[in-house]
């Protein structure tokens, strides 16, 4: 008896706490703070909190927004999108965060995030036309795009050979790629492969018709055999050092490592012309931030043209800021594969959070991979 | 005032009864052994006295000091283990200082008697080697002088010679007894072999299931076993079945008929006696008629050295008999027709 | 059969020792992409003192890995001590929740950490009008839970085969339960006391999903910004940590060996 | 006997100074430990909004119920035997190298250990990217056969990668109780087991393996739970190529944001897990 009345004190704790929480899943409580406040531009209410992906931003301009300002930057970081989410639903307080797109319609619907006070941020007027209204929060309510970039396959010349068809038939045809020494390389990624998937298809990569996602899952395991690896980290690693000869990633990264490659021509990267993933990081401010007004100024400052011209030149990846582009170096503004082509463009899409579809994507793709 | 008492001491592992209502007193000085074949509650009844065990019933005292529920470390009483126990980590000087310092002695008086510790156990040349660099005896002397330096009231002894070689053995036993005399302290020694206990002790209790069946010195325990047991487990016996005829004689189940001393209580008897009490004779040889006589024949013959033992088929009761090899010894051979004869003081009669 | 043996040592010991050259090696790499090997650079090491994130990730990383040993291993030695030396009632439910860190997968632990400190800290802050944040204390706390466990596994196997009598023959000598633990019971298991920290320290060094999940603002560690740089790319830096790193504990065992002059064991040296 | 004996009394006080030796632990974990897993527990029986929150409240059976899909017991089949491979050749690797160690002089032994621990304190992902650098086609085993004229080997992105690779990381696990039991043993039991004419492999196998034991299930237990659930390693050495029990359970998590279902998988291989090592303990004739 003795056993069970030891039991009851933790169960009562958390019975408690869940009662705390009102039952609502962990979602924090306080929001009303930081939503009253009013911020006006340069105002600054304290150090800044912020949470980015490592190796995000150029310390300097860190240093930089320090300096101008007077405050402190406190920097964590987070090593998926999921994790950083799951430390905003659970309160943890901090005053800016770098969500990709389909994170931030999932932190919009979940009320995660404070409305952007535009007053604030007269540097918005920096961005570029198609980046005021993405599918992902319209209107620019929540957030500002922060870098961007697309999902496309690194290829690797001399293996493919010349004249070889900008489709994801290099990954998915078997007729292709067997052929390739060493196999292809997928992203480890639910979404982006099975968005993949379904491009070569024809249908969005944001389809949830369930035969559609059934039908892109056989492209997946029919391509298995010559598919070398699931790999969302070393993919361009791979490409460069021969392990493998296309590699499905991230621009960005396959460019990085194209370019710090011994022999940079053997190496391409390209967007399939079905079409490919345009991604979003964007800066947003939670709910609860403490700091909602630095946060703000700092919004406005990433946004000033010289500020955005200098994190692209560091981080190479493509900048949403119009204003930016005359200090961006030409290097980086003229590669059509940072910068691609209206044309391309064209052919991009930005994946869009499914709701309960969700299960069905990573269910599938664990399908399509046993 | 006895040094050990144990008044009506039963100890219980869950259902199992390891000792059962003991009672026993140790006298001061005294080499006292307990033993019993493995499993009679020898150990347990040692593990009480120190302290490692505490009684489900009864008393222990110590020098008429209740110490029953004591821990160990406030017994007046030290132990040499089995496994001799020596912390491995210690050298032999350090392991033999532990007790003293534990007391919280000043340091050089503890570097004194370690000294004249390990002198008397002649070890003072290895006091800086590890346990595990000493030989069976040497770690055997490291655990006698880490115990008999604290100089206790009483040290208890768990099968301490068990691991050393024959040879060892009796050279300790000796070295053992001598000790005990010198250095005056009660010990109570716990062991399986009676022919150690025999050999060491001024008394003796022997146990069997938990029980203490008899008490008393080794000529006692060994002339004079009270129960069948006790007869059995000490020296080479002869158990002789039979039927009392009346207050003086018993007929065996061969139908020869023995006298006795000593008065039988019930109708069915057992006379036991030592084999080396028998003596063979020839019909020719005319034993007085005071003596025993059983008519046999020897169907073997063991040649032991300092003596010889026959087996005797006395016409079903086969007798074993051990005769002294002095020298004008008849010798008799295997199928020799003869009379196994004893003084019917020799023999006793045991209860089961 | 000596001979095997050390063979099958060194053989371990080079596969133990083979990824660190690789790792110590790709260090020197002058590209920015660590496996992408271009020209012999030291350059990485130079940065290590300019890179303000990575310094305080690892000034981090070993605030919470040192504080989660010394307590874990004092922790999971006395909770081995309770389960192999005592009877108690409520030891069998102890003895499986001893288990239980160790068999559940780490981002369960980590979702299940962070929504209990979020409510535990929320409770607190609600009743004592304080302002605690999730950060270094948490994952520290998170470490210890799951360290706890490893600890005493280690520490038990080793008590396990303690000859009680040792034990019973300190106490004979009249040293109380404290002593008889201070002076005979802990240098005896104190290899499996070692064991359990070096392993604790490894497993706090390199966990990085549930100190991802149970750290706040400020309170990155060295595995989680080094999980976060694979979007854009490990760099030869880390290895430069690494290396540091390696080299560092190497120094301080070489410094302890040299000191710890006496032939004694891990467990010897009393007096 | 009642509990009035004062024998009683004594067992009473030295079971309530284990309980006060535990104590702290004790409530270390229960606080820490045992409250944050009764969470994962009702968390397993809510449901997942539309959004990937969790939706409390609505206490439902489906999580367990998706437990039944031949998908998952095609996943954990798949992993155990990942696991237990690995375990094995852990056991087969340390178990000699534990015992080489274990045999040294003090000191040498406490300088191998501590070179045994030295590698994991460098950083986990670089380690593992140094294997991908060892395993593929340019590394130094491709080469090995390349000179001898047997072509290009990869084994990165095998199931030779993984094994290698998840050996690499749990070894110590294994090394370390081993030593200890080693250490430990009494090796004059070895000496006679030598002396009653056992062969070298016998006394082995009769006295040397069974006194060692514990650490052989401490050491069993430290690497086939974690192995079970490894992650990282599949993917990086393995390229992920196949589903394993530790990216599914990480994928609903952190890829599907479905908590209830992770929850429920957790609970799942948590329950199954402490039964095998109940039943490895009792198999083992020691009590859990």
């Amino acid at each position: 008896m003795r056993r069970r009345t030891t039991w009851m004190v933790p169960i009562a704790v958390v019975g408690l706490m869940l009662a705390a929480c009102g039952g609502g899943g962990g979602a924090g409580g306080d929001t009303t703070a930081a939503a009253d406040t009013t911020c006006e531009l340069d105002q600054t209410d304290g150090n800044l909190n912020l949470y980015n992906w490592s190796d995000y931003i150029d310390p300097e301009l860190v240093t930089a927004f320090e300096e101008q300002y007077g405050v402190e930057v406190v920097e964590s970081f987070y090593e998926s999108n999921e994790a950083m989410l799951a430390q905003i639903q659970s309160g943890v307080s901090y005053d800016l965060i770098v969500p990709s797109d389909y994170m931030v319609s999932i932190m919009i619907e979940e009320e995660l995030l404070l409305p952007l006070q535009k007053d604030a941020i007269p540097n918005i007027a920096n961005l570029a036309p198609e980046f005021t209204d993405p599918p992902y929060d319209p209107g620019l309510r929540y957030s500002v795009a922060y870098q961007w970039g697309t999902t496309g396959l690194g290829v690797n010349l001399e293996a493919v050979g010349d004249a070889f068809v900008e489709s994801w038939a290099l990954v998915f045809d078997p007729e292709l790629t067997q052929n390739f020494p060493g196999g292809v390389s997928l992203l480890d990624d639910p979404r982006e492969t099975m968005g993949a998937a379904l491009k070569y298809l024809g249908y969005s990569l944001n389809d949830t018709d369930l035969d559609h996602l059934a039908e892109a899952r056989d492209v997946i395991r029919a391509a298995k055999p010559y598919i070398a690896t699931f790999d969302s980290d070393q993919y361009d690693e791979a490409l460069v050092n021969g392990e493998v000869s296309v590699s499905h990633g991230y621009s960005g990264d396959l460019l990085a490592a194209i370019w710090d490659a011994e022999n940079p021509d053997a190496y391409t990267y390209v967007i399939p012309e079905e079409g490919g993933t345009l991604w979003v990081d964007n800066m947003a401010i939670p709910a609860d931030a403490e700091h909602p007004c630095t946060a703000h100024t700092f919004v406005n400052f990433m946004l000033d043209g010289e500020n955005g011209a200098a994190l692209t030149n560091w981080t190479y990846y493509a900048s949403p800021n119009a204003a930016a582009e005359p200090h961006i170096l030409p290097e980086i503004l003229e590669d059509p594969t940072i910068y691609p082509s209206d044309e391309i463009r064209q052919r991009l899409e930005i994946i869009a959070d499914t709701g309960d579809y969700e299960i069905n994507f990573t269910d599938y793709f664990a399908q399509a991979k046993s | 005032m006895p040094a050990v008492e144990l008044i009506g001491v039963t100890k219980r592992f869950g259902e199992v009864i390891a000792v059962d209502r003991l009672d026993l007193a140790v006298d001061d000085g005294e080499f006292f052994s307990l033993l019993g074949p493995s499993g009679c509650g020898k150990t347990t009844t040692l593990r009480l006295i120190a302290g490692f065990e505490f009684p489900t019933a009864g008393s222990v005292r110590i020098h008429g000091r209740e110490v029953g529920l004591e821990p160990p470390n406030r017994r007046p009483v030290n132990t040499v283990f089995q496994s001799y126990a020596l912390f491995p980590h210690m050298t032999v000087a350090e392991n033999v200082a532990f007790g003293l310092e534990m007391r919280r002695l000043p340091s050089a008086e503890i570097a004194e008697r370690v000294r004249k510790a390990l002198d008397m156990v002649q070890l003072a040349h290895r006091a800086d080697a590890r346990p595990s660099q000493l030989s069976g005896g040497q770690q055997q002397r490291v655990a006698l002088a880490r115990a008999l330096v604290c100089e206790p009231e009483v040290l208890l002894l768990d099968e301490p010679l068990g691991a050393l070689d024959l040879k060892l053995r009796q050279a300790m036993q000796v070295e053992l007894k001598d000790l005990q005399e010198r250095v005056g302290i009660t010990f109570v020694y716990v062991t399986h072999d009676q022919q150690e206990a025999l050999t060491m002790s001024d008394r003796i209790g022997v146990m069997n299931e938990g029980r203490l069946l008899q008490v008393g010195r080794p000529e006692d325990i060994y002339e004079r076993p009270t129960s069948r047991f006790v007869a059995d487990f000490i020296g080479d016996i002869n158990l002789l079945e039979g039927r009392r005829v009346d207050s003086e004689t018993v007929e065996l189940v061969g139908g020869h008929k023995i006298r006795v001393l000593g008065d039988p209580s019930s109708s069915h008897v057992t006379v036991a006696v030592r084999p080396e009490r028998l003596e063979l004779m020839s019909d020719s040889d005319r034993p007085p008629d005071r003596l025993n006589r059983l008519p046999g024949r020897v169907i073997r013959r063991t040649y032991l050295g300092d003596v010889i033992g026959y087996r005797v088929d006395c016409g079903g009761v086969v007798v074993e008999v051990k005769e002294e090899n002095r020298s004008g010894l008849v010798v008799r051979q295997v199928g020799d027709d003869v009379l196994v004869v004893w003084e019917p003081e020799a023999g006793g009669i045991v209860v089961d | 059969m000596e001979r095997l043996l050390a063979a099958n040592a060194w053989a371990v010991f080079a596969f133990f020792y083979l990824p660190i050259l690789v790792l110590i090696v790709l260090s020197f790499n002058e590209n920015r992409n660590v496996n992408i090997w271009t020209g012999f650079s030291t350059r990485w090491y130079g940065e290590i003192l300019d890179n303000a994130d990575v310094l305080r990730a690892l000034r981090n990383s070993l605030v919470v890995a040192g504080v989660s040993t010394v307590c874990s291993t004092a922790l999971g030695t006395a909770a081995a001590l309770a389960v192999e030396r005592f009877r108690f009632r409520g030891r069998r439910l102890f003895d499986g929740l001893l288990y239980l860190p160790i068999i559940i997968p780490d981002v369960t632990m980590a979702v299940m950490m962070l929504l209990f400190f979020v409510q535990a800290l929320d409770l607190v802050n609600g009743l004592l009008g304080t302002r605690l944040n999730l950060g270094l204390a948490t994952i520290s706390l998170s470490h210890i839970a799951f360290n706890i466990s490893f600890v005493a596994v280690v520490v038990r196997a080793r008590l396990g085969q303690l000859d009680p009598a040792i034990e019973e023959a300190a106490a004979d000598l009249y040293a109380g339960r404290w002593q008889v633990f201070r002076r005979v019971t802990l240098p005896l298991i104190l290899p499996g006391v070692l064991g359990g920290a070096l392993l604790a320290l490894t497993l706090s060094l390199d966990d990085v999903v549930i100190t991802s999940f149970v750290s706040g603002p400020g309170s990155t560690t060295l595995p989680v910004y080094v999980f976060g740089l694979v979007r854009r790319g490990v760099t030869p830096l880390i290895n430069a940590v690494s290396t540091v790193m390696l080299l560092g504990s190497m120094l301080l065992v070489g410094l302890s060996l040299m000191v710890q002059r006496r032939p004694a064991t891990l467990g010897g040296g009393n007096r | 006997m009642g509990d009035a004996s004062p024998e009683a009394a004594a067992a009473k006080a030295e079971a309530m100074r284990g309980f006060l030796i535990s104590l702290p632990s004790y409530l270390y974990l229960v606080l820490f430990f045992a409250v944050p897993f009764v969470i994962v527990l009702v968390y397993s029986f809510a449901s997942r909004s539309s959004t990937g929150r969790t939706v409390l409240g609505d206490w439902n059976l489906v999580s367990y119920k998706r437990l039944f899909d031949p998908l998952v017991a095609q996943i954990a089949f798949r992993s155990l035997w990942l696991a237990l491979a690995t375990t094995l050749l852990c056991l087969v690797v340390a178990y000699p190298f534990a015992y080489f160690i274990a045999t040294r002089t003090p000191r040498v032994r406490n300088a191998l250990l501590i070179l045994v621990m030295i590698p994991f304190w460098s950083n986990f992902l670089v380690r593992t990217y140094a294997w991908r650098v060892l395993l593929g086609s340019d590394g130094p085993v491709s080469q090995i056969t390349q000179v001898l004229g047997l072509g290009e080997t990869r084994l990165l992105f095998t199931v030779w990668a993984i094994l290698i690779g998840l050996v690499y990381g749990f070894l110590p696990f294994m090394v370390l109780p081993l030593y200890a039991a080693i250490e430990r043993m009494d090796w004059s039991l070895v000496e006679a087991a030598r002396d009653l004419y056992a062969s070298g492999w016998t006394a082995f196998r009769k006295v040397t393996w069974p006194l060692t034991t514990p650490g052989v299930i401490a050491g069993s237990i430290l690497v086939f739970i974690p192995a079970l659930g490894a992650y990282v390693t599949p993917a990086i050495l393995g390229g992920a190529r196949t589903v394993l029990l530790g990216d599914y359970i990480v994928d609903q998590f952190l890829a599907a944001r479905n908590w209830p279902y992770g929850s429920a998988l957790s609970v799942a291989l948590m329950t199954v897990m402490l039964f095998a090592t109940f039943v490895y303990f009792r198999a083992g004739g020691r009590n859990l």
